[in-house]
């Protein structure tokens, strides 16, 4: 270490005599050489490998010390080509593949798809078929939220609440696996209704299985803990002065810059927008019940962080009513054995947990659609990025990116 | 002539008490973390999981100790040295009970703080020679970090010495067990807030483990140590909470004396007061770690130049106004 | 209604908070929301789609479960047999029988299309979930071990009205 | 239907273009590819749609390697579309038009919705559709080295040639109702 100063400071010494008798240069006194100390950025790959990306998502930062002067996302590498295989694939066989886009919210990634295609073939799934549709898609935005809530704590710092988040989470999964089988991957649509995994014994399979018993007394208790969690995550983390410190005034998407990108869901609605997509959609029975849209002021990510939060209690109070008033009925209606939807184009889009999810299904008569175009929200919330991370500083960006609550299967199809 | 056997003695003590400080830290950290989190913790790893330190300290001898390829090698290895021997030497001087100490130097405080910030160098070398872009970050965030709350610790300390008008700590202790009152409640409560928040800023402890910002920097510093030279890292973290633990105790609470107990038998109950006021501070650390968020590099900054360091020196000019007043 | 309490500064809440989990935690009296795996299992929910069970002598081999699976996993050959004729002097009756039907659980998504599209009752969910292996290879499972889990089918559960 | 029916939007849509769809209640309109940036921009600053929310392209082909061909034959095209809501009541267009496919190209929206620049850049991948002046058009999802675009229909699926497909073992007779299934 020592030797090796040595060696820096004669090589130094050289190139300043040189300069100094190099002739035609006066002598200059040494204050006054004012060099202007060139410094280049410093390019900071946060790599497809990094804790904070949600995912495989690559970073090229320019970085100059902590601050960003560009950052440039490259995608990809998550990307499985759903479209192209949704042209291979019958109707029934892409409702399986569907749920796998947002595989944190996956009940609500069906339910475009589903509607798209009952519209397609001018079939109407019966009514208490919607009712559960709707409660598994509020269930699946709670247990979203809860996972964005955990997540955002710990990429702040905060390691307690992913825990407590977690463990709020478990009870919501169960519920949803008791009635349709699968936890993350429920598959539990089918075009003109909805069909229970085929349980045990050989008579079952023909009548159509109902929501298992005790499901109604589970869901309320549920609910209850969801409102209590809700109230606990907003004084653990949202009453923290440090937790404000990081997230008030930082990252502020105007609501311009969010319409103009096509930012949707919670992000717009913490711009400013009161715009609900729930509201709109008339395959789920959402004018039912009663419920507010928590819209937030600045647009900051504590706004970001509290939206969420407070569409986790709305969600929880639209489940309770949904409950009591869950009319009895067949679950679904009559659809040929062979799926074949008539020529015709149609576009949906519901109020997905990440923002506005949307199916442009355009079919020509045959067994699969001739083309699907997928419209998932992370993808356009993310390409506001660039814009959005200009000069600010690398605990910012994680902080920034964070509070964008995407997912990667979302980014890439 | 130093007898020789008198100084192998005192390392002795020295050693034994830093270590078992070290473990006892590290079991309040995690296990103190996971029942606050709802999980039962490290289990099976025998007595119910309360000999996990051990069983790390194995598990990292018995791992590979990697140096990356174009690592400034020679500073690389040795960096973790440092940060060791800064806290070893912080024991030295604090007084388990009047005749228990490693040496009772009269200049006690003024040696811990010049040790004390001997580790800065260790981090900012460990940061700079592994020669990966996150590391450095995390090095010259380090650096930037211990030396601006150094400042406010010696401050701190400041208004106690002169309080006590003597820099020996056994001689701050009996300037508190004559006075009756530990310092924290007679005048130097701001004094033990403003050495707190510091102490874990020297830490580096949440809210202010920016160095090894877990979500940005991968790791900071640490990335690409593994190994032996982890576990130095690992051991030397903890103790330094435990030593920085002690030193609050002894300067603020009292040492190792409570007011109500009789003065003579102080020899006796002396080290389990001074353990126990250790351990309780120690609990409010992890109490802070698991609730608070990561401040941001310049709020960090913001916090030491402009709050704590003009309390620091208000601190010191009431004491030494009441100082001439009584 | 929120019980009033004296709102303390934020940071003193959280501390509140993970000191009463603390306690939550080490009390007996709270339930434990850990399942300590290895000694305790865990009850999963009757409908829980862990692993497909095959009933042999319902599959006539029609192959529909085959070409329906969208993750092409199920494999199936079989071949026909001449059955005794059902009345004395009747036509002898051809039935087909399965020579071979592996479902390769590694390329499976558990999406359920071939139990629900199976016309004769012979494929059923079954929640057993503990059959993962060392090497890939062991993942395609043949069809006598398809039949064990026949036998951890649950009974079919009472329903809500 | 997405409740952009409301009544007053269709008149006034319908009379500043008259072949405007709207069947499964979804609005479509058919445009020429010269006033493409035009109508965007009209779209936006008129019927204030200034949500931007998709862009995407299909590709027409007859003879088809991957799926069902269409069912009437169709003239080979891209037909290139883009969507756009806005965020008071939620009315919902479809803005569409056709171009020819060899060397397919057509202004870039990004001056009007500067959203649509990560859009333009799937299609482009996806199709081989040139974006005239759009700031930085390469490729967004595939690597570098990629050759070929995979949306197109002549772009044939190799894992699924790779593997023998199991319901090609044929037992017995099918009965009847049973289907192709996934070919």
């Amino acid at each position: 270490m020592w030797r090796a100063c040595q060696k820096m400071d004669q090589r130094e010494a050289v190139k300043m005599d040189d300069i100094l008798n190099a002739g035609n240069i006066p002598y200059v006194s040494e204050a006054s050489v004012s060099v202007e100390i060139e410094t280049e950025d410093m390019t900071l790959n946060i790599g497809p490998q990094h804790p904070s990306t949600h995912g495989v998502l690559r970073l090229v930062a320019k970085v100059d010390g902590e601050k960003i002067s560009s950052v440039e996302p490259v995608l990809g590498y998550m990307h499985r080509g759903y479209e192209k295989l949704a042209e291979v694939r019958t109707y029934p066989q892409i409702t399986t593949l569907v749920n796998r886009i947002d595989w944190v919210s996956g009940f609500a990634n069906e339910i475009p798809f589903i509607a798209a295609t009952e519209k397609l073939m001018e079939i109407e799934a019966p009514e208490r078929a919607k009712h559960i549709r709707l409660i598994l898609t509020e269930m699946a935005r709670i247990a979203s939220h809860f996972v964005f809530n955990g997540a955002y704590a710990l990429e702040i710092g905060a390691l307690t609440p992913i825990f407590l988040a977690m463990e709020d989470r478990e009870r919501i999964l169960d519920l949803i696996e008791s009635v349709t089988g699968g936890r993350f991957h429920p598959n539990f649509n089918r075009i003109g209704g909805i069909k229970p995994a085929a349980g045990a014994g050989p008579t079952t399979k023909k009548n159509i299985q109902d929501l298992p018993a005790g499901f109604y007394q589970e869901t309320r208790d549920a609910m209850e803990k969801v409102l209590d969690a809700v109230e606990r995550m907003e004084d653990l983390v949202g009453g923290n002065e440090v937790f404000k410190v990081r997230t008030k005034g930082v990252g502020i998407i105007s609501k311009e810059l969010a319409e103009e990108y096509g930012v949707s869901g919670p992000i717009l609605r913490a711009s400013g927008v009161k715009f609900d997509l729930r509201t709109q959609t008339d395959f789920l029975p959402y004018d039912q019940f009663e419920y507010e849209i928590p819209v937030g002021e600045n647009g900051d990510c504590y706004d970001r962080w509290y939206v969420r939060l407070m569409e986790m209690k709305e969600s929880a109070k639209i489940i309770l009513q949904a409950i009591d008033s869950m009319p009895s009925g067949p679950l679904q209606t009559k659809v040929p054995k062979v799926i074949k939807v008539p020529k015709g184009q149609s576009y949906v889009r519901t109020e997905n947990p990440k923002g506005e999810m949307g199916f442009y299904v355009i079919s020509e008569g045959g067994l699969g659609p001739y083309r699907l175009k997928i419209r998932t929200p992370s993808f356009s919330n993310i390409s506001i990025l660039p814009v959005l991370l200009e000069d600010q500083l690398l605990p910012d960006l994680i902080a920034i990116m964070g509070s964008l609550d995407f997912v990667l299967g979302d980014v890439d199809r | 002539m130093i007898d020789i056997s008198q100084v192998m003695v005192t390392a002795g003590i020295v050693l034994a008490f830093a270590l078992n400080g070290a473990v006892i830290f590290t079991i309040l950290d995690v296990k103190g973390a996971s029942w606050m989190q709802r999980r039962p913790g490290p289990l099976h790893v025998g007595l119910r999981g309360f000999i996990f330190p051990l069983a790390e300290i194995i598990k990292f001898f018995q791992k590979e100790d990697i140096t990356p390829t174009n690592v400034d090698s020679a500073v690389f290895k040795w960096a973790p040295a440092y940060v060791l021997a800064s806290v070893f030497g912080l024991f030295v001087v604090v007084p388990i009970s009047p005749t228990l100490v490693g040496s009772d130097l009269d200049l006690g405080v003024f040696y811990l703080l010049a040790i004390s910030s001997l580790s800065t160098l260790g981090v900012l070398t460990a940061g700079w020679s592994s020669a990966n872009k996150y590391s450095l970050m995390g090095g010259i965030r380090a650096a930037g970090q211990l030396i601006a709350y150094e400042l406010p610790l010696i401050l701190a300390v400041v208004g106690v010495v002169i309080q006590a008008e003597t820099m020996s700590l056994v001689g701050i202790v009996e300037k508190q067990i004559e006075f009756g009152l530990p310092f924290v409640l007679s005048g130097q409560g701001l004094a033990f807030l403003i050495f707190m928040i510091a102490a874990t800023a020297e830490m580096m402890r949440v809210p202010f483990d920016m160095p090894i910002g877990e979500s940005e920097l991968v790791s900071g510093f640490l990335t690409e140590y593994s190994g032996v030279r982890f576990l130095i890292f690992y051991i030397a973290e903890y103790m330094n909470m435990f030593i920085l633990c002690a030193v609050a105790s002894t300067l603020f609470l009292g040492g190792y004396h409570v007011p109500l107990l009789p003065v003579e038998w102080v020899n006796f109950y002396g080290p389990v007061v001074l353990i126990t006021k250790t351990v309780f501070l120690g609990f409010i650390l992890v109490l802070v770690r698991w609730s608070f968020p990561r401040f941001r590099e310049d709020q960090l900054q913001n916090l030491a130049w402009k709050v704590l360091i003009p309390l620091a020196l208000l601190n010191i000019l009431i004491t030494s106004i009441m100082k001439v007043v009584f | 209604m929120k019980k009033f309490r004296p709102k303390l500064p934020g940071f003193l809440t959280g501390m509140k908070i993970l000191l009463f989990n603390m306690i939550k935690t080490l009390s007996p009296l709270s339930p434990n929301p850990n399942v300590n795996y290895p000694f305790e299992k865990e009850i999963v929910a009757p409908r829980a789609r862990g692993v497909i069970a095959l009933d042999q002598d319902a599959c006539t081999s029609c192959m529909l479960c085959a070409r329906q699976c969208p993750d092409w996993c199920i494999y199936i050959e079989g071949h026909k047999e001449l059955q005794p004729p059902a009345k004395p002097g009747g036509r002898q009756r051809s039935r087909a029988v399965l020579d071979r039907f592996d479902i390769d659980y590694a390329l499976c998504m558990y999406c359920g299309i071939c139990v629900e599209v199976c016309p004769f009752d012979a494929l059923f969910w079954t929640p057993e979930y503990e059959y993962s292996e060392y090497n890939m290879g062991d993942m395609l499972h043949d069809k006598n071990r398809l039949d064990q889990w026949l036998n951890t089918v649950p009974e079919v559960e009472g329903l809500e009205n | 239907m997405n409740l952009s029916n409301n009544a007053e939007f269709i008149e006034s849509l319908s009379s500043k273009f008259p072949n405007l769809e709207n069947n499964f209640d979804t609005l479509k309109i058919k445009v020429k590819t010269s006033d493409w940036t035009s109508t965007a921009s009209m779209l936006k600053d008129e019927f204030n749609l200034t949500y931007f929310s998709w862009l995407s392209a299909i590709d027409w082909e007859n003879e088809v390697s991957v799926g069902d061909p269409p069912k009437e034959p169709v003239s080979p095209c891209f037909e290139i579309i883009f969507c756009l809501s806005d965020s008071i009541d939620g009315n919902v267009v479809l803005v569409s038009t056709e171009i020819e496919k060899e060397n397919a190209s057509i202004p870039s929206l990004v001056e009007v919705f500067a959203g649509s620049n990560w859009h333009e850049r799937e299609a482009y991948e996806m199709f081989g559709i040139e974006f005239s002046n759009h700031p930085n058009l390469e490729k967004m999802y595939l690597p570098d080295d990629y050759e070929g675009n995979p949306m197109l229909k002549s772009f044939e699926l190799i894992s699924r040639e790779v593997k023998p497909w199991p319901g090609e073992v044929d037992v017995e007779g099918m009965p009847e109702d049973g289907s192709e299934g996934g070919s």
